[in-house]
């Protein structure tokens, strides 16, 4: 993993392209070293961060990082879910973006010769977009299932190569849950590492599926944040041994045997 | 060169407690944070006798230029404190504050023996907003009960004792008055307002898993510079000011209030680095209006 | 139909003391003030037995989501309010409470029974937030004192009596019960916190002509709605719940923290007829989260 | 005077231009009555008003129309000096703004075969614009004296006709104060009525210029204001019998001789 230089860095936005439901946003950051895949970053418009819907945003938001490019330009993929991904969401080249990252645990490389196998949700494919780059480049196999609510948001399907995709509405894909896809492929082959990010139900979902079959999870978790670097104790989730685990710093990608189930947020 | 009660500072600018976690921070941008450490002086997290898990999850609400937290105290319990955090905490190039909190006199005045026996700790913060056990008010809010319990506690160590005030009272300046008079060496203000967060579903049912929680933020500075005035004005003890400071002109609002240094909270979840800015900032600000900070 | 103490009312919004002139709205917006008057009660700003002039300017401060005033309470006196205002506010649509505030219950006591006896006013509200002249604090922040206060003002008339009670105090539970005790029908809250704001030329000073003032807005909802919750818990009478109150949904956190109904006041300056909006859209809201608005 | 709807509107912004050291906005208004001169309008962005320097904006702000055309389209000149003027002044075509207005009580005629003299100082140049419009078009002289701070602000002259130009720096028209070319004006010929509006100590020269002279004077003030309809009671100046008027509502237009002095915010 790697370390984040300390502070927050202005970074330009360098492009912006919608992507059926979602947004894709590009910056440059030549400053910043280069994130492992599962790692986030902590953003904010550097102009007019506030005065949005209930006067927010105030506070920073925690954003996976989909792709980097060698040269430093990150991509991140965005859902408009309320007022800082609204406001992150309408930002276009030239803007400015203050960046706090890579934080946290991103994802481990399988152990004992199990396949790797990427496990999505909605704009949870954004981690494993990067986790697919990863593998791929280093001669992994790393297939990957995706869910998404309809045909606008299963767009993002694109940003994974081959993806097999499952939409609740059946518009694209199969019709149900990728959690069916996800089950049908362990029950053909137990012998791999999930890799998963999704909504929280899909994620406890696949632990609890994964878990039935001893299959090693790992889990990228979401939580609200304040700081991202473990100051604030805020984004903790209760760990299956009793206590709580910060997920930016313990995490955010969790071994599923830790969790006793993923909480509702 | 500002100093707290002896304690030669860097600049007057420190961590609001619980805010900044100087060993989880060093996880997450390494060496960098101990070349250019953004406090002169660091404040621990609140440290109880006994371990505490903290309160269940979400613990955050967003308000507007602020927050709500319901964090619930999470430590590891004074023992392992000492054996394990004072120890790493000691690497840092800045002197160390160890805040405590009890909710007896007896449990305080423990806390505050065995933190203050520790070479490390150069100064120990009280926080006082605790629940009394019968009342539910905080131990801090009554200026005879805040006198009874440092009385017990202040001969227990001969360290410097701050102790940090509740705003949740209708004179925060007699309870400074109190805390002087008990002994102690300086008051830190303002904690959080007591608030509350409504669920996003409508439903009125509380958001945070703690129930209640604490306003900090923008939000809440007007008011902090209010009773850092009022309490300034009342006590010849060192103030340190917080409550919603974001630069360094609101640095020199709290200084010119009449605090001797000023503490940095919820900026530092937005801006790592912000307590290296603002003290920048505010050097700049006090050259440029010609006057030096205390 | 929601109800104050058997006044009916068209819907929960009222507007908050002080932050609503109907007469000088008025000459602002003509007769199409009154065919939409935005409150279903017109809550007066307060009367004080003598006429005021309020601070000198400058008056406000606006903060992160807020404001601090410092206006300090300018009006007519008490007879030129009864002789002028009271047959022109007569006109309005909806039913009249009259806010009042004295520094001693000899005064308050007058007030009550003046505004009491005139048929124009359905109930009264009484601002509690008044500096006791020898403890500088509030009124309203010391139980026993609000208790004997109440204890001879309240028989002065028979007309329903609100008490709005001081938001700055440790704890304004104990406040609402003790004014329920003393006989009063209703309570509201929260009034504004104390705060300060601070000269932009950065010398420190007050911008403020009245020194301090007190903060108001969207910053304040967050420990407005613990206050409230706090309140309705501890009292059975109905409670009038504000601060910071923007939408029909900010309205429905009131209403399900326990106020019978809410108040709009800063909001009503960025959005002049804010309070009907409030109430259509709490109706709605209401409709749609299938619960009545209480 | 015309009094405004009750409530605020959503305007569309329709033109921005820049005009040196200003900027013109215009908005369209089909619902608002149109603005008498002196009136003026309590303005905000609909969107993100807020975030801004030390989080704000939060309250609407107050201008005086500069213009405002039979077919509804208003125009604001506007300062930058905060984050709300920073705001409103980044607005673009198609915009949204929100508006309360027109508000307040404008300039009344001259009396008694009185000429009317317009005297502006900076911005207070925009009340001055739609009262010659007004004055024109019923056939009255309305020369206008202005007063900037230099070049770039003296542009803003281009909005009245045929002005005369004091600068403090010289480096257009006349080097001095607007007040030296009023009290010439008023040694010719002291039968006039002035009609002023700029920062406070040129409004008060020219009140105790006037006064000395016995000649009347119109003065728009400015304050800080929440409102601008008499709610709040936070705009008010000093009277010089004692007590307070708010410039809201009893003004923004005040006779001089209401005034012992113009308070310095
Ligand atoms: C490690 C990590 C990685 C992430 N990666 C991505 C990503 O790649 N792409 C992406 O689109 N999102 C990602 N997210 C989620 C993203 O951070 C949130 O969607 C974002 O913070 C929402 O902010 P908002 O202001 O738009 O919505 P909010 O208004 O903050 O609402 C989001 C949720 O927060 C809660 N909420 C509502 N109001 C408040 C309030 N006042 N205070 C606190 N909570 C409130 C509700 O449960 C609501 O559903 C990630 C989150 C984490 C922790
Ligand atoms: C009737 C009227 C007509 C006007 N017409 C025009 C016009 O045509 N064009 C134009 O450009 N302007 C006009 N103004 C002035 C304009 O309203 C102000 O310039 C504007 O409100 C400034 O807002 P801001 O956020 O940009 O600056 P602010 O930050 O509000 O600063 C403006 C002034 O307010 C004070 N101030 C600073 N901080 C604060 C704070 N936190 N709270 C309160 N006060 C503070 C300071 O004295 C500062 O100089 C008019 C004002 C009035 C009352
Ligand atoms: C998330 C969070 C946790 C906090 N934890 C503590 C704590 O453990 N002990 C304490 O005395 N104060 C604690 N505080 C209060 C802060 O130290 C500070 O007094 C308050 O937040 C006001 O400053 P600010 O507005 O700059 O944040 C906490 C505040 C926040 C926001
Ligand atoms: C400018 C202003 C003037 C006020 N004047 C009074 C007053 O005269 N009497 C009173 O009881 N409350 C007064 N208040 C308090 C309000 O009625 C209300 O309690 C408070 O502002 C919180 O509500 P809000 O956040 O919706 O404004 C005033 C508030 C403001 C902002
Ligand atoms: S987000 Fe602050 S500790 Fe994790
Ligand atoms: S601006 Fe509110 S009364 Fe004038």
């Amino acid at each position: 993993m790697s370390t984040a230089p300390f502070g927050r860095r202005a970074l330009r936005v360098t492009g912006r392209r919608e992507l059926g439901a979602y947004v894709v946003l590009q910056a440059a950051d030549p400053a910043g070293p280069s994130p492992a895949p599962g790692q986030f970053y902590m953003l904010a418009a550097a102009e007019r961060w506030g005065g949005g819907g209930d006067e927010r945003p105030f506070l920073p938001r925690a954003f996976s990082v989909l792709r980097a490019s060698s040269d430093g330009m990150l991509e991140f993929m965005l859902e408009d879910v309320g007022p800082g991904t609204e406001r992150l969401a309408a930002l276009a080249a030239g803007d400015g973006l203050w960046a706090t990252g890579p934080l946290g645990r991103g994802f481990r490389d399988p152990q004992d010769g199990r396949r790797a196998l990427l496990c999505g949700g909605g704009v949870g494919a954004a981690p494993l977009a990067i986790l697919q780059d990863d593998l791929l480049a280093r001669g992994l196999p790393a297939p990957a299932l995706l869910g998404f609510r309809d045909a606008a948001h299963a767009e993002g399907a694109a940003l994974l190569q081959n993806p097999r995709v499952a939409t609740d509405d059946g518009s694209i894909g199969r019709q149900g849950l990728v959690t069916d896809l996800l089950a049908a492929e362990l029950d053909a082959d137990a012998h791999a590492t999930v890799y998963a990010c999704g909504p929280p139900p899909m994620l406890e979902a696949v632990r609890a599926l994964c878990a039935a079959r001893d299959v090693p999870v790992q889990l990228a978790l979401e939580s609200g944040m304040a700081c991202g670097f473990g100051a604030c104790f805020g984004c903790v989730v209760p760990l299956a041994e009793g206590g709580y685990a910060r997920i930016c710093v313990d995490g955010p990608v969790l071994d599923g045997t830790l969790l006793a189930q993923v909480p509702a947020h | 060169m500002p100093d707290l009660l002896g304690i030669e500072l860097a600049h007057p600018v420190l961590n609001g407690s619980g805010t900044f976690d100087a060993i989880a921070a060093r996880r997450a941008f390494g060496d960098a944070l101990l070349e250019d450490f953004p406090f002169s002086a660091f404040v621990s997290k609140t440290i109880t006798l006994a371990p505490r898990p903290g309160n269940p999850p979400p613990r955050l609400w967003e308000t507007p230029a602020g927050m709500v937290n319901s964090i619930g105290l999470p430590n590891k319990g004074l023992e392992r404190y000492l054996a394990e955090d004072l120890p790493e905490l000691a690497r840092l190039p800045v002197p160390l504050i160890t805040n405590v909190m009890g909710s007896t006199a007896a449990e305080i005045g423990m806390l505050v023996e065995a933190v203050g026996a520790r070479d490390e700790v150069s100064a120990i913060e009280l926080n006082v907003s605790c629940p009394n056990v019968e009342t539910g008010l905080d131990i801090g809010a009554d200026p005879r009960e805040l006198a009874a319990v440092l009385a017990q506690v202040r001969p227990r160590s001969a360290k410097p004792l701050i102790v940090k005030l509740t705003p949740n009272t209708a004179d925060v300046a007699a309870c400074a008055r109190a805390a002087q008079e008990a002994g102690a060496d300086a008051v830190s203000l303002i904690n959080t307002l007591r608030a509350f967060a409504p669920h996003p579903d409508g439903s009125g049912r509380a958001w945070l898993g703690g129930g209640t929680g604490g306003l900090s933020g923008p939000a809440i500075r007007a008011v902090a510079l209010a009773q850092v005035r009022a309490v300034a004005a009342a006590v010849e003890i060192p103030v340190v000011g917080m409550g919603g400071i974001q630069t360094g002109a609101h640095a020199a609002q709290f200084l010119e209030a009449g605090a001797a240094l000023v503490a940095v909270g919820t900026e530092t979840f937005r801006d790592p680095a912000a307590g290296a800015r603002i003290a920048r900032e505010l050097a700049a600000f006090s050259a440029k209006s010609g006057e030096v900070a205390r």
